[in-house]
């Protein structure tokens, strides 16, 4: 681990990545001790505030300082996108891990249905999911997870796929290793590296999407400080206060390169070659 | 020259092509609600050009009895036409009907048709296809939005092919602006009575303009209509109606001079829209408003201190502030305001959070009280109107947390049966529309279930008398009711806003929202020549 | 040394490396090669025998250092000279070919392509020339149907004609000096055979300077006059082949000379007697692929492919039976059916068990019948420690009396000489030779009565293979293992098996002693294989 | 490759289209609200439901609806769409045109802008260049479309005013305004699609100027250009038709936004007012167009592939 942790930071990739994450590591647990004004207290006095010393990043149409609005709203987009990846993450690898081992044709069944539904663009089917569900941060969640597991089984296969036909697989089964031996001992923590690493980089994606799901009205809903919701909201008032978009856009876009730039570091830190 | 002022029962009442009212209606600083500022505008109408106006939303239904929303009615006003339509006062003036004239009780009203009237087909228009249009939207298999908007219709016959007569049940003064109803259009007989789905694709009507092409979500091409009733009118060749589903967009589209003209402007895009040249802003006052529906008749608003207290929280002018960009008017929780006649001008409510306090604590809640606002996504105002809300309420120990839904849902699960939700509505013709519409007890959309025996008095009382004092007296009476008891929180009216370009002479923006008279439209020699 | 084509002189290389001292790769290379010589280049791997090949080729590694010397081709310095004489030279003048000849043919680009664009870019002709002399050079590698050849993928032609197609290319354009980077190693015996054959011919008739390199000294001793041993960088012997052979100088060489497996150089005792059979295989049938629905709804041909068929063989207790055929012959997929690790057909007698089917292999079977695998990098979990990778058999099939786990480990990781401080080390700390005795001491943790050894030593050094090989013998002195032993090195399965098994194409061939195998050999394709290879018996007698 | 495994793969992609009806047929069964309730907005009473629905079939079992709809589709019928009574198939299709234009014109910058970029990269290995592409795709890949979209317009609608905000102009109505109309959304589309690719490009030319046959070809003594262009090249975009495929289902999915932004009459925008409008068959058959795209251009890239990638064969 800590080995991972010294490839991760020697490499420019993972040093920036892991900056940006630990920032926005901050913001999550201490942001709302950060804010200096109650994210959703209105005013009618401080609307359409340019960015200045007093408001550090303006504030917004009902006068909110926006500053403290992206400061808490840090854990309600990136920890909603996280907990979307991480479901997704166990699923995908379950049905992908069994898949793989099972083989044959339950195998092929699995995989032609999970190309099946990959051939749903993933914003569509979440926004399908949404409006069935109804439109909540809970349900987008649960949404994202839904439209990313084909992927993560499909990616899950393979590297199970590629695991189960290593020799160490073979030579637990010559050995007379119990199945359940093989899957979680010699297979599964070979399979886990690739698999985070994969999952790090479809954090930014399940960010990216909970945003845009946001922005079509169908995940955080107001007046949550939710990045996605922001942007969606603030976009009637671009061009009077473009600052009320901009600043929430970045966030977004930073953290996004935060957890790619962290996977890409992550994908040579835990490649054994480089070691 | 309208005929319901100074009015007796027996009058005859005539309708009047000539257009009044604008100069009546409230201004707000330099901004029109008629397109009329360029110079050259002041000239007689030139004939001939193709406008392009842009529309917020799809216009998906072409059949006009099932229009309901704005590009829809558009869409109803260019291809067909009603008995009567509505003048920029609210007034009946006439359409296919060229005079009508009522019973001494108000119960029986005879219209006279004009003659030779001519559907786009070529077919004759006469009294059997209104009687068989009137009775298609009041079939409720047809669930015609005008179904319970055209008046209290009983009867409709036709005594001869020029001759329509309606009964009402009971007496009805207001039934030629109940007329103008925008879904009341008529259509040939044969189709309201057999095929009203060949409607969803073509148009058969006696509309100024005829159908060229129909795209719904994209764009819909009419050509004027050379068989019009009025030979001098539409004075456009052609009128291309754009979507544009997106605010930024249609007024980045009119600014570019893609489009000649809004059917409305979102309030955030409307001071971009006043700053760009060649682009003239419409505004005009309205009695289009956002309110919060309590349920009367459940824990906790069936006490009515926990309403007024409510109510004690709002900042009615910040309200106007927050949700219409400040483009609109405070409202004291009755649903008229100077856009309507025998409007009650009554002080505005102040916030008064100690009083609210007090009122809660009276009511048996003295620690405060939670609460669930639902406010659907559509418009998106509804929403800031909830957060609005939530933040002013929190002095007043009211907890509210606002959960936004989709439309159809609200609409599916929450509206009429929620006790405690965010509501929209547009302008009515008359008060008495807007009262049986939403606040009597036997109001088709008694949201609130307030049923105030006495409030319900005085609105029919209205209803049935023609004098304008006596109305005043009624009314007034009705809105202190209101006023006073708050069965919905009514903190905000919305001015209507659009924009068109300098070029465009003749439009006036309506209060209602959905009157839109393309055919008096024109431009001037300034106006590019589109293809 | 005038008349040298190639001299390299004092030749010096490091790499540079990121935060640490550069690793010296080559240190004071002197060597030359006449014209119309081979000199052979010995080493094992990490000696830097490729490196100077590269540097020869003037295509180095970006973080290559040259400390000192000089590259000398007809006189003049390669270190000297620009990118574009360099250009002019290689493929010209200055050829090189490589292990593998998958590898280094496009395979996008037809074969005729990839000769042609030589002729054109160094010998000046135009594309219908090229092709016409294309299609000469190729008839000249003696391949049949050279025009059909042109246009062909290199998918589409076996190993050994690829490695013709580079070798026509090479002397496409009348080379001065060629050099050889393990060229037959990727083949298999017989074609590795011919390509040798071909190659003494056009170096006899092209007067071609050569440096051979390669592991093998056995090979480099067939083919080259001269042989230069290499040592960390150093060359530490240069002699001629049967002086190598006979009288090695330096302790490397001897070392390696001795390590190298000579069939007349026995490592076993006699047959062990045993009228009982440990292990019979009678009438195995292997089958790969499935038999499909669309298969069957389109009535096709049965989709199988057959590894083996109506294999039938016996091991007897203590028996090291040795199975040798080129790669697909189906010695592999005989040793998976024997661990259950791919379904077979036919009976397997062991012991007095009777197992017609993978599912009857139960625990005790498991234990008794071990395997050891080819590549020791695949077959220890990168995420576990050797001690949890050792210990994992005995918590399986239970300890010995008297010992806790961790001193099992210990005991074990002894009996294959390795320090006991290991068992906390991961795999990739380890070297090759390392694994592969962590390997074996898991194989041997429960001692079995049979090992399945499917190639363990292909990935090996000569030197380290041969103290795998002393490891084994002694380990089956101790417990009397019987071991079936798969490997295509014949040298090596002559000098420790006491029957040997040649496997053809999914079918065995026949058994005959290890010991005069070729004495008894009456299968063409077995004689075949023995005169195909180079043992030092011959490297002394005989030269190509 | 066989006709056997032409066949093998059409039939998987009708598997995929049932696979892909029957859960969107799922899906719509349990929306809340159902197209009458949208339809009659606040007009809707007891009575008026009842016959709109009777009218749409909505009673029926929904089994029942389903094979229906089933029956429809393989006689080519894809139903009437329950907003404005017109028949689906053509509104469907046009919109489809629509956004196909759009993910072409996107596609065709993509690879445009990508592809040099990523060999540019991956030539220049390590240096300046490399990390400028590097930087750029991580920016290029990290902005939704939604803001890439609003920083366009600010930009060059409203500040610059040198391109159309929005909107969409048949190219047969007007060529010039067409293309002008068309370049913001294909930009914004593409910009994720770029960032990706260009780094597939880099990592796959990367590989592939490693391998032996590179370094053989250099030790041919070839020159650089010809080891690039005729070596290289052909090795290292060949993946990428894979990946673009893939990518295609991004990219349709991208549109969804794109064309709302834009003001674009696509499939997009068709389905969220479906969706909205609970307009079931519109849903349906728009999904399932989209799906069918994305089969089918993987099923076309997997037969690109093969024929230039001379190695696989597909028995």
């Amino acid at each position: 681990m800590r080995d991972v942790m010294k490839h991760l930071i020697r490499s420019p990739q993972g040093a920036v990545g892991l900056f940006i994450l630990v920032v926005a590591a901050l913001m999550v647990c201490g942001g709302a001790h950060i804010a200096p004004y109650d994210p959703e207290s209105i005013s009618i006095l401080a609307r359409y505030k340019a960015p200045s010393a007093e408001h550090w990043f303006g504030t917004d149409q009902l006068g909110r300082d926006i500053f403290s609005r992206v400061m808490v709203g840090a854990r309600a987009t990136i920890v909603l996108s996280l907990l979307a990846t991480l479901m997704s993450m166990v699923t995908g690898a379950v049905i992908g891990t069994a898949s793989a081992y099972l083989g044959g044709k339950t195998d092929e069944a699995i995989m032609r249905t999970m190309d099946a539904v990959m051939s749903i663009p993933s914003l569509l089917f979440a926004l399908l999911i949404v409006s069935t569900l109804g439109q909540s941060s809970f349900n987008a969640v649960l949404a994202i997870t839904i439209a990313f597991v084909p992927g993560m089984v499909r990616i899950a296969r393979s590297v199970s796929l590629a695991a189960r036909q290593q020799d160490y697989v073979s030579a637990a089964i010559a050995r007379g290793e119990a199945t359940h031996y093989i899957i979680l001992r010699e297979m599964l923590p070979n399979i886990v590296a690739p698999i985070i690493v994969e999952a790090t980089i479809r954090v930014a994606f399940a960010i990216m999407l909970f945003a845009t799901l946001s922005f079509l009205g169908l995940g955080a809903q107001p007046p949550e400080p939710e990045w996605g919701l922001m942007v969606s909201e603030a976009r009637a008032y671009f061009f009077n206060a473009p600052w009320m978009m901009l600043i929430p856009g970045v966030a977004i876009a930073l953290v996004a390169i935060g957890f790619n730039l962290l996977g890409d570091g992550l994908r040579d830190a835990l490649n054994p070659r480089s070691h | 020259m309208c005929a319901m002022k100074g009015v007796n029962r027996r009058q005859f009442i005539a309708g009047s092509t000539i257009l009044t009212g604008a100069a009546m209606l409230p201004w707000s600083g330099n901004v029109a609600a008629a397109v009329s500022s360029a110079t050259d505008a002041s000239g007689s109408p030139r004939k001939g050009g193709v406008l392009r106006i842009s529309v917020d939303q799809a216009a998906g239904m072409l059949n006009p009895q099932q229009a309901r929303v704005n590009p829809e009615y558009l869409l109803a006003e260019l291809l067909y036409s009603g008995l009567t339509r509505l003048t920029q006062d609210m007034k009946a003036e006439a359409d296919l009907a060229e005079s009508w004239k009522a019973s001494d009780d108000l119960t029986q009203w005879t219209f006279t048709l004009r003659k030779n009237l001519s559907f786009h087909d070529g077919s004759a228009c006469t009294s059997a296809d209104v009687v068989a249009s009137l009775n298609a939207i009041l079939d409720p298999k047809n669930a015609s939005p005008g179904q319970h908007n055209i008046g209290p219709i009983k009867t409709v016959t036709a005594p001869d092919a020029d001759t329509v007569v309606i009964g009402t049940d009971g007496p009805y003064a207001d039934l030629p602006v109940m007329l103008a109803y925008p879904d009341a259009k008529i259509i040939p007989a044969a189709i309201a009575g057999g095929q009203p789905e060949r409607l969803s694709k073509e148009a058969i009507g006696t509309g100024p303009f005829k159908l060229v092409s129909f795209e719904p979500e994209r764009l819909i091409v009419v050509e004027r209509n050379p068989h019009y009733y009025d030979p001098s009118r539409p004075h456009l060749d052609r009128v291309e109606v754009v979507v544009y589903p997106d605010a930024i967009a249609e007024g980045s589209a009119l600014i570019a001079g893609d489009t000649d003209l809004m059917l409305s402007a979102a309030s955030t895009e409307f001071a971009r829209l006043s700053k760009s040249s060649g682009i003239v802003p419409l505004r005009v006052s309205s009695g289009q408003f956002l309110n919060v529906n309590m349920g009367c008749d459940t824990k906790p608003f069936n006490d009515v201190r926990v309403r007024q207290a409510l109510a004690l929280c709002v900042d009615r002018k910040a309200t106007v502030d927050f949700v219409a960009e400040g483009y609109g008017t405070a409202g004291n929780d009755t649903p008229l305001n100077t856009a309507y006649p025998y409007y009650l001008n009554e002080p505005l409510k102040e916030p008064d959070y100690a009083k609210a306090k007090a009122l809660l604590k009276d009511a048996g809640y003295p620690d405060g009280l939670d609460l669930t606002l639902i406010a659907s996504d559509k418009p998106s105002t509804r929403t800031q109107l909830g957060i609005a809300l939530r933040e002013m309420a929190k002095p007043g120990g009211f907890r509210i947390n606002v959960q936004t839904m989709a439309h159809s849902t609200y609409l599916d699960q929450v509206w009429k049966k929620g006790n405690f939700y965010v509501g929209f509505y547009n302008m009515q013709p008359t008060p008495d529309a807007v009262f049986s519409l939403l606040y009597t007890s036997t109001a088709s959309w008694n949201e609130t279930r307030w049923n105030n025996t006495e409030f319900d008095t005085a609105v029919k009382a209205a209803r049935e008398t023609a004098d304008p004092a006596k109305r005043t007296e009624l009314y007034g009476k009705a809105q202190k009711l209101m006023h006073d008891q708050v069965p919905s929180l009514i903190p905000a009216f919305f001015d209507l806003l659009a924009a068109g370009r300098d070029y465009v002479a003749g439009y006036q923006l309506h209060p209602r929202g959905a009157v839109f008279r393309l055919d008096h439209v024109w431009l001037t020699a300034k106006a590019p020549t589109r293809k | 040394m005038s008349d040298a084509v190639l001299a390299i002189e004092n030749y010096s290389l490091d790499y540079l490396l990121p935060q640490s001292e550069p690793l010296q790769v080559l240190q004071d290379i002197s060597l030359s090669v006449q014209r119309g010589e081979v000199v052979g280049l010995v080493g094992e791997s990490g000696s830097g025998k490729t490196t100077l090949g590269w540097s020869v080729m003037r295509y180095m590694a970006a973080n290559a250092r040259e400390r000192s010397g000089r590259i000398l081709l007809a006189g003049e310095d390669l270190c000297q000279m620009s990118a574009p004489q360099l250009e002019n030279l290689r493929g010209g003048k200055l050829g090189m070919i490589f292990q593998d000849p998958g590898a280094s043919l496009n395979p996008t680009l037809t074969l005729g392509e990839q000769i042609t664009e030589v002729l054109i870019r160094h010998r000046g002709l135009d594309a219908r020339q090229a092709l016409e002399l294309g299609i000469q050079l190729l008839s000249h590698v003696e391949l049949k149907n050279p025009a059909a050849m042109m246009k062909r993928y290199p998918h589409q032609v076996s190993g050994g004609e690829k490695q013709r197609v580079l070798i026509a290319t090479a002397f496409a354009c009348e080379p001065q000096c060629l050099i050889f980077d393990e060229p037959t190693t990727a083949l298999d015996v017989i074609s590795s055979a011919q390509i040798l054959a071909l190659f003494a011919r056009l170096r006899e008739e092209t007067g071609v300077a050569s440096l051979y390199i390669s592991h093998d000294l056995a090979l480099v001793s067939a083919v080259a006059d001269r042989v230069c041993v290499l040592e960390k960088g150093h060359i530490v012997e240069q002699a001629t082949a049967r002086t190598l052979f006979l009288s090695p100088q330096h302790a490397y060489t001897q070392k390696l000379v001795a390590a190298v497996p000579d069939p007349a150089h026995r490592l076993t005792d006699a047959t062990p007697v045993s009228a009982q059979p440990l292990l019979s295989l009678q009438n195995i049938n292997i089958d790969y692929g499935r038999h499909g629905l669309l298969d069957r709804l389109l009535r096709r041909e049965n989709g199988k492919t057959r590894a083996a068929s109506d294999v039938s063989l016996t091991v007897h207790r203590g028996e090291i039976v040795g199975v040798v055929g080129e790669s697909g012959s189906g010695k592999s997929s005989l040793a998976k059916a024997l661990t259950g690790l791919v379904p077979f057909s036919g009976k397997v007698d062991f012991n007095g068990y009777n197992l017609s089917g993978r599912a009857e292999m139960d625990k005790d079977y498991r234990r008794r019948v071990q395997m050891i695998f080819q590549h020791p990098d695949a077959s220890l979990n990168p995420r576990q420690r050797i001690g949890e990778i050792i210990a994992r058999p005995l918590r399986l099939y239970g300890l010995p009396e008297g010992e806790n786990e961790a001193q099992a480990v210990a005991r074990l990781l002894e009996d294959v000489r390795l320090p006991a401080s290991f068992a906390r080390r991961f795999p990739h700390e380890l070297s090759g030779g390392q694994k592969q005795r962590v390997a074996i001491a898991r194989a041997f943790a429960h001692p079995p009565e049979l090992v399945i050894c499917d190639e363990i030593t292909a990935a090996l050094d000569v030197s380290v293979q041969a103290t795998v090989i002393e490891l084994l013998l002694e380990l089956r002195r101790r417990y009397g293992t019987a071991y079936l032993f798969i490997t295509h090195d014949l040298n090596l399965v002559r000098q420790i098996a006491h029957r040997v098994a040649v496997m053809y194409r999914g079918d065995l061939l026949e058994v005959l002693p290890g010991e005069a195998m070729a004495q008894h050999a009456s299968h063409d394709y077995t004689k075949a294989l023995l005169a195909a290879v180079h043992t030092p018996e011959k490297a002394i007698t005989e030269h190509l | 490759m066989t006709a056997s495994y032409l066949f093998k793969r059409f039939m998987l992609v009708i598997y995929t289209l049932l696979v892909v009806s029957l859960l969107v047929f799922g899906i719509t069964q349990l929306l809340p609200a159902d197209a009458a309730v949208t339809l009659l907005g606040q007009n809707a009473t007891p009575q008026a439901l009842a016959a709109v629905r009777a009218r749409l079939g909505l009673n029926d079992p929904a089994w029942l609806q389903y094979w229906h709809w089933l029956r429809g589709v393989l006689h080519g019928d894809f139903g009437v769409s329950m907003r404005n009574g017109l028949p689906v198939a053509p509104t469907i299709m046009a919109a489809l045109g629509r956004s196909l234009l759009l993910a072409v014109c996107a596609l065709l910058l993509m690879l445009v802008v990508a592809i040099p970029l990523g060999i540019w990269a991956a030539v220049r290995r390590g240096k300046l260049a490399d990390m400028l592409v590097s930087v750029l795709s991580y920016v290029g890949i990290s902005f939704p479309e939604f803001v890439t979209a609003t920083l366009l317009l600010l930009l060059f609608a409203d500040v610059w005013q040198i391109l159309p905000a929005t909107g969409y102009v048949p190219l047969t109505e007007d060529f010039r305004g067409g293309i002008s109309h068309l370049i913001l959304p294909s930009v914004t589309v593409a910009m994720i699609l770029v960032a990706h690719v260009s780094r597939m490009v880099r990592s796959e030319m990367v590989d592939v100027l490693q391998t032996d046959y590179i370094r053989a070809a250099h030790l041919k003594g070839l020159s650089r250009r010809r080891i690039l262009w005729r070596h290289a090249l052909r090795n290292g975009l060949l993946p990428t038709i894979t990946i673009v495929a893939l990518d295609v289902g991004y990219l349709l999915g991208g549109i969804v936004v794109v064309e709302e932004i834009f003001a674009i009459p696509g499939i997009g925008r068709e389905l969220i007012v479906a969706v909205q409008a609970r307009d079931l068959p519109t849903i349906q058959a728009g999904v399932l167009i989209l799906a069918a795209t994305y089969s089918i251009v993987n099923f076309l890239a997997d037969l690109a592939y093969v024929f230039l990638d001379k190695r696989i064969s597909y028995a």
